[in-house]
C-alpha cells in the first residue's frame, strides 16, 4: 500500500509528454483533473488508464493533475507513477506493482 | 536532442548568475524585473539560451534565444518554472508576458486574463478568474449608479472615510475593495478590520476582499515596490484593464471614485490614466466614470496613510488621533 | 450607311493629359466607391503574402466601416493572420467564404458552425475552374502588389514586401469584372514585364504596406534536422530514384515543409551522382529548388507562388525561372495545365486512410486547419504521386480507417511513404515489384493502419451534427465531400 | 557475431526520443540512464526506460540500457528495474577492473534469480579511464556475458588530461587497446560517440577511420547518424560477390561431405567463412542483396 505524504510531480509539458501533479486527499476517492491536447480523441482511455494505474499502485485517496501534450499510454504511465513514488518518498519501488 | 542543454535554479541571491540573465534579457530586449525571487535558466555549452523567473506566483521574464525558438523548447523552460513553483508549494500561477506568445503558454495550459495595448498579457492556469466573477455577481445591487472604491488603507484615516461617504453620497450602492496583498506595513488582515469598524455606520456599502485580479503582485508588480512613484505606466493599465472588463461587468459598476493626488506625479498620472482606461467607451465593454474626490485635509494637508505612518514612526501619537478615526486609533495605541 | 463617322472624329476631347494618374486613387474607401460594390457582391483577394498578408484584413475593416452586408469572400487561401474575418462574418458583412484553406481561430470558428452558408473549399485549379464555370463571379477583386506604375502594371519580385509569383492574383485579375491594385511602392511607367498588367487594373491604391516582409516566407524553407523529417525525406527520395521515373529530363513538384524540402535536397545528391537533370520544377517554389536551378540539376522553374525570399529574387533575375498563373498550373478546364506534364509530386498529409484517401483539411478533433492547396490537381495529374507522412504525430494516428474529410480521393495517390513502412496503392504492381527490387520494404496500408492504432490506441470518434459548414470541391467542380460542425 | 555497426544513445529522460528511437532502426537501442539524465530526474527516467523496454515497438531491436553505477545511490534500482524489463544488454559505466564487472554480474545474476529471468541478460563494459584501458584484456576476458567492450572517450580524455581533437591521437592507445582485448575474447569493439551532430564530414571521416581500425561499430548520440554509418559500413560490390561464392563452396562442400572447402584453388577455413558470412549479412543490412 502506497501512502502519499506530499505533493509531487513528474514529466513535462514537451509534446508527446506529460506533466502530473499528484497531491494527497482526505477523501476515499480519486479525483482526476485531465487536460490533453487529444482529450477528444482519448480522453476517455487516459482517465482509464489513470485510474488503473492508481488501481494497480493501491491508491485511493489522491488528486491527480494531468497535462497531457499527446503522451503514449506507457509514458502517461510512467510519469503517473514516478509522481505517486515521489509523493509517497518511496525509494524502494515494488515493481510488480509498475508494470 | 537536447541533452546538451542543462537547466538551473537559483535565487535571487546568486548576483552573478543574475546578473548574467540580466545581460541575457536585455540581449533579446527585455527587462529584468526587480521582484523576482527564483530565476531557472538554460545553457547549451556554456551559452546562455533562455532564461525564466518566479516571483510570488507570478511567472515572468521568461526569454527563449531567437536560434531556439520555434522548436518547442520554450516548453521544456516552462516545465522547469512549473517545477519550480510547485517546489515552494505555488500551484495557481499567472505568467506575464507579451501577446505574441499566448499561444505558447496556452499549450502550458495558461488563459488569457487580459490583454494590454497589444503589448502584454497576463495569463493564468487556474480558471480562478472564472469562480471570482461568479462569487461576485451574487453579490450584485441594483441601482443606476453603482461606485467603486479601491484602496489599500495602509492604515484606514479619516481621509478614507471621506472618500467612502462622498462616494457613498453619490451612489445607490458602493463596491469597496480592499488590497489584499500582504506587502504593506499593515497586513490585509488588520487593514480590513480597520475598514470595516471604521465604516460600520455606512449603510449603502459592501466591504470586498481583494484578490489576485486588483492591484495584486499579478496584475499590478509595480504598486508594491517601496519607492511608488516608480509605477509602471502597462501595469497600471493592465490592472485597470482588468477591473473595467472583468471585475466590474459582474457587479454591474458604473462609477470608481478616486481621492485627488496632490503630491506624487506618477500617482497622479495614475489617475489620470484610470480616466483613460476605465472612461473611454469601446466596444469590449461598457465605460465606468472616474470620479476624484478632493482630499480631506487637516492643517491645510492632504491627510494620508503614509503621514499617519510617519507620525507613528516619529511616536507623535496625540496628534494621530486627529487624522485617523477612533477605531484606527485604538487599535494603532494598542500595537504600541 | 448611318453608322460611319469620319476617322478619328472627337480625339481631340479625349485627350486629356491629366487623365494619364486618373487611376490612382487616394484610399481604399474610394476606390470601392468607385467600384460599384454592393451588398451581396463577391469580392477576391489572392495569397501571394500568406503569413504575412496585410490586404485582406485591412480592405476588410474599410469595407465594414462603409456598412456593406451580405458580401461573398473569395480568397484564393486563407492564413491565420486572416482571423479577423471571424469579427465581419459575426456582424454579417461576409456571408459566404471561398478559399483553398482555413486554419487557425478561423478555422475553429467555422468549425462550430457560425456560417449560415457553407464554405466552398476549392484546390487551386478548382478555384480558375469555378471562375471560368462563373460559379464564382468576381465583382471586385482585391489585388495587394509589392510594386506597381501608375497605370496599373503590377509585379511580385521587386519592392519590400515582395513575394515572386502573383500566379493566383493573375487568374483573378483576368476573372473579376473590377480590379483595384494595392501597392506600396510605384515604379516609373512602365514596370515591364508586369504579372498584372495595364489592361487589367481599373483603379490603385498606394498603402502603407501590403505585406510583412518577415511573415511572407518565415518558416517554409528553413532545412530541418528533425530526424524524423529527414527519415522520411531520404525514403522518399529513394522511391523516386527507383519508380523509373528517375531519367533524364523527369519533372518534379515539391512542397514546403520539412520533409519536402529534404526530399529535394537528397534528390539533387542523387541526380549529381548519376548526372540527371530535370526539365522543369512546378508550383510553389523553393530556395531548395532555385538551388537546384542554379547548379543545373533543374532547367526551368514554373512557379506559381514563390515560398520564400530567394525564390522571389531568383524570379526576378534567373531567365529561366518563369511566372505561371493558376490557370497554366493547375486548372482542370485549361487548354494546357502544367501539371499535366508532371512526372512526380511530393505531398503532405494530415489524414491517409486505408483506401489512400488523403485529408489536408480537417485535423484529428474534426477541425478545419488546413489547405486543399494543389494537392488533388497534383496527385490527379502526376505520373507518380507520393504522399508523405509520419505514421503518427504524437499520439495522433496519421493512417486511419477513413479519413475525416476527402480532399484527395485514393485513385489518384500512388505511394504513401511513412516512417514505418512505405504502402503502395495496389493498382501499381509493376511500381511496387520496382521498389521491392531495389531493396525497400513494402508493407499493406492495412498493416500500417494497424501499427498506428497498436501505437495510439483507437481513437473516439468525432461527434459532428448535420449542419454542413464546409464543402470541399473536387477539381471539376463537384462536391466531393463535405465537413460538418462540431457537436459541442 | 550479430551486427552491431550503431548503437543509439537514448536518454531516458527524453520522451521523444524514447517513443521514436526504433524508427531509426539502429542495429541497438541503448538507452541512457547516466550522464544525458539530470539527478533530479533519475527515478522518473527509469520508470520511462522500464516500460519502454517492454513495449511492444522494442521487442523486435535489441535494447541495452546504460545504469548508472553501482556505487551511486541509483545504480541498483536502475539494474533491477531493466533486467526486470528485459533488456538484452547492461551497459556498465566506468569500467576500470575486473572487479567492476563481476561485481555487475553478481548483482545481475541475484536479480534474474529473484525474478526468474531465465534469458540471461548481456553485459557491454565502457572503458572510460587509463585504469581501464590498462585492464582492458582482462577485463575483456572475465565473464561469459560480456558481449563487447566500449571506449567512452569523454571520460577517458579527461583521465589523460588532455582533450579530445578531430585526428583523435589521444585515443590512438586506448582504441588500439581496446580493440586487441576485444578480438583476443572475442568480443565486440565499440568505438566512443562523434558528439558534434553538424559535422557530417567530421563524423564520416571517423567513422571510416574506426571502421579502418576494426572497431565493429560506435555509439550514436543522434539518430541522423545512423545512415551515414551504415552506408560507411556497407561492403563493397567485389567483397560482397567474394563472400557469396565462398559460402556457396562451403555449402556445398559441406553437402558432399568433405572437410575441406576450397575456392580459387585455395583452402577457405573457418574464419573466412565467418567473414563471408559477416560480410552478407552487412550486405542484407545495407539493402544491396535481400536474404
Amino acid at each position: 500500500m502506497n501512502i502519499l505524504k506530499k505533493s509531487a510531480y513528474a514529466g513535462t509539458l514537451e509534446s508527446s509528454d506529460a506533466y502530473i501533479h499528484v497531491s494527497p486527499i482526505q477523501e476515499n476517492e480519486i479525483k482526476l483533473i485531465l487536460e490533453s491536447s487529444v482529450e477528444e480523441i482519448y480522453g476517455e482511455a487516459i482517465e482509464e488508464l489513470v485510474v488503473q494505474t492508481l488501481k494497480e499502485m493501491k491508491i485511493n485517496n489522491i488528486l491527480v493533475k494531468v497535462q497531457d501534450k499527446g503522451a503514449l499510454d506507457f509514458v502517461i504511465k510512467a510519469r503517473l507513477q514516478a509522481a505517486i513514488l515521489r509523493a509517497c518518498e518511496s525509494n524502494e519501488p515494488v515493481w510488480e506493482e509498475l508494470s | 536532442m537536447n541533452s546538451s542543454i542543462s537547466f538551473s535554479q537559483f535565487d535571487n541571491t546568486s548576483k552573478i548568475r543574475v546578473k548574467k540573465v540580466e545581460a541575457f534579457l536585455n540581449s533579446v530586449e527585455l527587462e529584468l524585473s526587480p521582484d523576482i525571487e527564483v530565476f531557472v535558466s538554460a545553457k547549451e555549452k556554456s551559452k546562455m539560451i533562455a532564461c525564466g523567473g518566479l516571483s510570488g506566483n507570478v511567472l515572468k521574464c521568461i526569454a527563449v534565444s531567437p536560434e531556439k525558438r520555434g522548436e518547442g523548447f520554450v516548453l521544456s523552460v516552462m516545465t522547469e518554472l512549473l517545477n519550480a513553483a510547485n517546489d515552494r508549494g505555488r500551484k495557481e500561477l499567472f505568467i506575464y508576458s507579451t501577446p505574441k506568445n499566448i499561444a505558447f503558454f496556452e499549450e502550458c495550459g495558461f488563459q488569457l486574463i487580459e490583454e494590454c495595448d497589444s503589448k502584454i498579457i497576463l495569463m493564468e492556469n487556474s480558471k480562478n478568474l472564472k469562480k471570482y466573477k461568479n462569487n461576485l455577481s451574487r453579490l450584485k445591487k441594483d441601482g443606476n449608479v453603482i461606485g467603486s472604491i479601491v484602496m489599500n488603507a495602509n492604515p484606514f484615516t479619516l481621509g478614507h472615510r471621506y472618500l467612502v461617504e462622498e462616494a457613498a453620497k453619490k451612489s445607490d450602492h458602493l463596491h469597496i475593495f480592499v488590497v489584499r496583498e500582504d506587502a504593506s506595513d499593515f497586513s490585509f488582515k488588520d487593514r480590513i478590520n480597520l475598514i470595516q469598524k471604521g465604516l460600520a455606520d455606512i449603510e449603502n456599502i459592501t466591504i470586498h476582499e481583494g484578490s489576485d485580479y486588483i492591484i495584486s503582485k499579478a496584475t499590478f508588480p509595480t504598486y508594491f515596490i517601496k519607492d511608488k512613484c516608480s509605477i509602471n505606466e502597462l501595469h497600471a493599465k493592465l490592472d485597470l484593464s482588468i477591473f473595467r472588463n472583468q471585475i466590474a461587468p459582474s457587479l454591474n459598476i458604473t462609477h470608481r471614485f478616486v481621492g485627488t493626488e496632490p503630491y506624487c506625479t506618477v500617482t497622479n498620472n495614475y489617475n489620470q490614466n484610470m480616466k483613460k482606461v476605465l472612461g473611454e467607451s469601446n466596444p469590449k465593454s461598457n465605460n465606468i466614470e472616474v470620479i476624484e474626490i478632493e482630499r480631506k485635509e487637516y492643517k491645510d494637508k492632504a491627510i494620508s496613510a503614509s503621514s499617519v505612518r510617519a507620525l507613528l514612526k516619529d511616536k507623535k501619537y496625540d496628534e494621530l488621533s486627529n487624522i485617523v478615526p477612533p477605531t484606527t486609533f485604538d487599535f494603532l495605541v494598542k500595537r504600541i | 450607311m448611318e453608322n460611319t463617322k469620319k476617322a478619328f472624329a472627337g480625339i481631340s476631347k479625349n485627350i486629356n493629359l491629366e487623365d494619364r494618374n486618373s487611376k490612382i486613387l487616394s484610399s481604399i474607401e474610394e476606390a470601392v466607391k468607385k467600384s460599384g460594390l454592393k451588398d451581396g457582391m463577391t469580392i477576391s483577394f489572392h495569397h501571394a503574402f500568406r503569413g504575412g498578408d496585410r490586404v485582406l484584413n485591412a480592405v476588410l475593416s474599410v469595407i465594414a466601416k462603409m456598412g456593406f452586408k451580405d458580401l461573398t469572400v473569395a480568397s484564393s487561401s486563407l492564413a491565420s493572420v486572416h482571423d479577423e474575418i471571424i469579427e465581419h462574418i459575426e456582424s454579417g458583412v461576409v456571408t459566404q467564404l471561398y478559399t483553398s484553406g482555413l486554419r487557425s481561430k478561423l478555422g475553429e470558428a467555422i468549425s462550430s458552425g457560425i456560417m449560415k452558408n457553407p464554405v466552398q473549399i476549392h484546390s487551386h485549379g478548382g478555384r480558375v475552374q469555378l471562375l471560368q464555370s462563373g460559379e464564382l463571379s468576381v465583382d471586385v477583386a482585391f489585388i495587394g502588389v509589392p510594386c506597381i506604375d501608375k497605370y496599373g502594371n503590377a509585379s511580385g519580385y521587386k519592392g519590400r514586401s515582395k513575394c515572386g509569383s502573383l500566379g493566383y492574383a493573375m487568374s483573378d485579375a483576368q476573372y473579376a469584372k473590377y480590379v483595384i491594385a494595392l501597392s506600396e511602392t510605384m515604379e516609373p511607367y512602365p514596370n515591364l514585364p508586369a504579372s498584372i498588367s495595364q489592361d487589367q487594373v481599373d483603379s490603385i491604391v498606394m498603402v502603407d504596406e501590403v505585406g510583412d516582409p518577415s511573415q511572407i516566407g518565415e518558416g517554409a524553407t528553413r532545412m530541418t534536422t528533425n530526424p524524423k523529417e529527414l527519415l522520411l525525406a531520404r525514403r522518399t527520395a529513394r522511391v523516386i530514384e527507383n519508380s523509373g521515373l528517375f531519367k533524364e529530363g523527369f519533372s518534379i513538384q515539391t512542397g514546403t515543409g520539412g520533409a519536402s524540402l529534404a526530399t529535394t535536397l537528397f534528390l539533387s545528391e542523387k541526380m549529381e551522382e548519376k548526372g540527371i537533370t530535370a526539365s522543369f520544377g512546378l508550383g510553389g517554389i523553393t530556395g531548395t529548388m532555385v538551388y537546384m536551378l542554379k547548379r543545373g540539376l533543374i532547367k526551368t522553374l514554373l512557379d506559381v507562388q514563390s515560398f520564400d525570399e530567394f525564390a522571389a529574387k531568383s524570379l526576378g533575375e534567373n531567365p529561366n525561372h518563369i511566372e505561371i498563373s493558376a490557370n497554366e498550373y493547375a486548372n482542370f478546364g485549361s487548354k494546357g495545365a502544367a501539371i499535366k506534364q508532371l512526372d512526380v509530386v511530393v505531398l503532405s498529409a494530415l489524414e491517409i486512410d486505408t483506401d489512400f484517401n488523403v485529408n489536408v483539411i480537417t485535423g484529428s478533433k474534426g477541425i478545419l486547419r488546413g489547405a486543399s492547396g494543389g494537392h488533388s490537381d497534383t496527385a490527379a495529374e502526376a505520373k507518380l504521386s507520393i504522399i508523405v507522412a509520419p505514421l503518427t504525430r504524437g499520439r495522433i494516428p496519421t493512417i486511419t480507417k477513413k479519413v475525416n474529410t476527402i480532399v484527395t480521393p485514393g485513385g489518384s495517390v500512388d505511394v504513401v511513404v511513412t516512417d514505418q513502412g512505405i504502402a503502395v496503392h495496389p493498382r501499381n504492381t509493376e511500381l511496387k515489384e520496382k521498389l521491392i527490387k531495389a531493396g525497400l520494404t513494402i508493407v499493406d496500408i492495412n498493416e500500417l493502419y494497424e501499427r498506428a492504432i497498436q501505437l495510439c490506441g483507437k481513437p473516439k470518434d468525432i461527434e459532428y451534427t448535420d449542419k454542413v459548414v464546409a464543402q470541399i470541391r473536387y477539381r471539376d467542380g463537384s462536391v466531393l465531400d463535405e465537413v460538418k460542425q462540431l457537436a459541442k | 557475431m550479430k551486427l552491431r555497426r550503431s548503437m543509439l544513445f537514448v536518454p531516458g529522460s527524453n520522451t521523444s526520443m524514447v517513443c521514436n528511437a526504433f524508427i531509426y532502426k539502429p542495429d541497438t537501442v541503448m538507452f541512457d540512464l547516466e550522464d544525458s539524465v539530470a539527478l533530479s530526474e533519475k527515478d522518473s527516467a527509469r520508470l520511462m526506460v522500464f516500460h519502454a523496454l517492454q513495449h511492444f515497438v522494442y521487442k523486435n531491436v535489441e535494447t541495452a540500457v546504460r545504469v548508472n553505477p553501482l556505487d551511486s545511490p541509483y545504480g541498483l534500482l536502475d539494474l533491477e528495474a531493466v533486467v526486470r524489463a528485459g533488456t538484452d544488454i547492461v551497459r556498465l559505466p566506468k569500467t576500470d577492473t575486473v572487479e567492476d564487472v563481476l561485481n555487475m554480474q553478481d548483482a545481475i545474476e541475484k536479480i534474474e534469480e529473484k525474478i526468474g529471468r531465465t534469458k540471461k541478460t548481456q553485459l557491454l563494459a565502457a572503458i572510460e579511464s587509463a585504469e581501464g584501458v590498462v585492464n582492458a584484456v582482462n577485463i575483456a576476458r572475465c565473464s561469459d556475458r560480456l558481449m563487447g567492450i566500449a571506449l567512452g572517450a569523454e571520460d577517458f580524455v579527461r583521465d589523460l588530461h588532455t582533450q579530445r581533437t578531430k585526428q583523435g591521437s589521444e585515443l590512438m592507445a586506448a582504441r588500439s587497446q581496446i580493440l586487441l582485448a576485444a578480438r583476443a575474447a572475442k568480443i565486440h569493439a565499440f568505438d566512443s560517440v562523434f558528439s558534434d551532430v553538424k559535422d557530417k564530414e567530421g563524423f564520416l571521416a571517423e567513422v571510416k577511420y574506426v571502421k579502418g581500425l576494426g572497431f565493429d561499430g560506435k555509439s550514436l548520440v543522434n539518430p541522423n547518424q545512423i545512415s551515414v554509418l551504415h552506408d560507411a559500413y556497407a561492403p563493397s560490390q567485389t567483397d560482397v560477390d567474394w563472400s557469396l561464392e565462398v559460402i556457396e563452396a562451403a555449402k556445398e562442400a559441406e553437402e558432399k561431405g568433405l572437410g575441406v572447402v576450397s575456392l580459387d584453388g585455395r583452402m577457405v577455413d573457418a574464419p573466412i567463412i565467418a567473414r563471408a558470412k559477416w560480410t552478407l549479412e552487412l550486405a542484407v543490412a545495407s539493402g544491396m542483396i535481400r536474404e
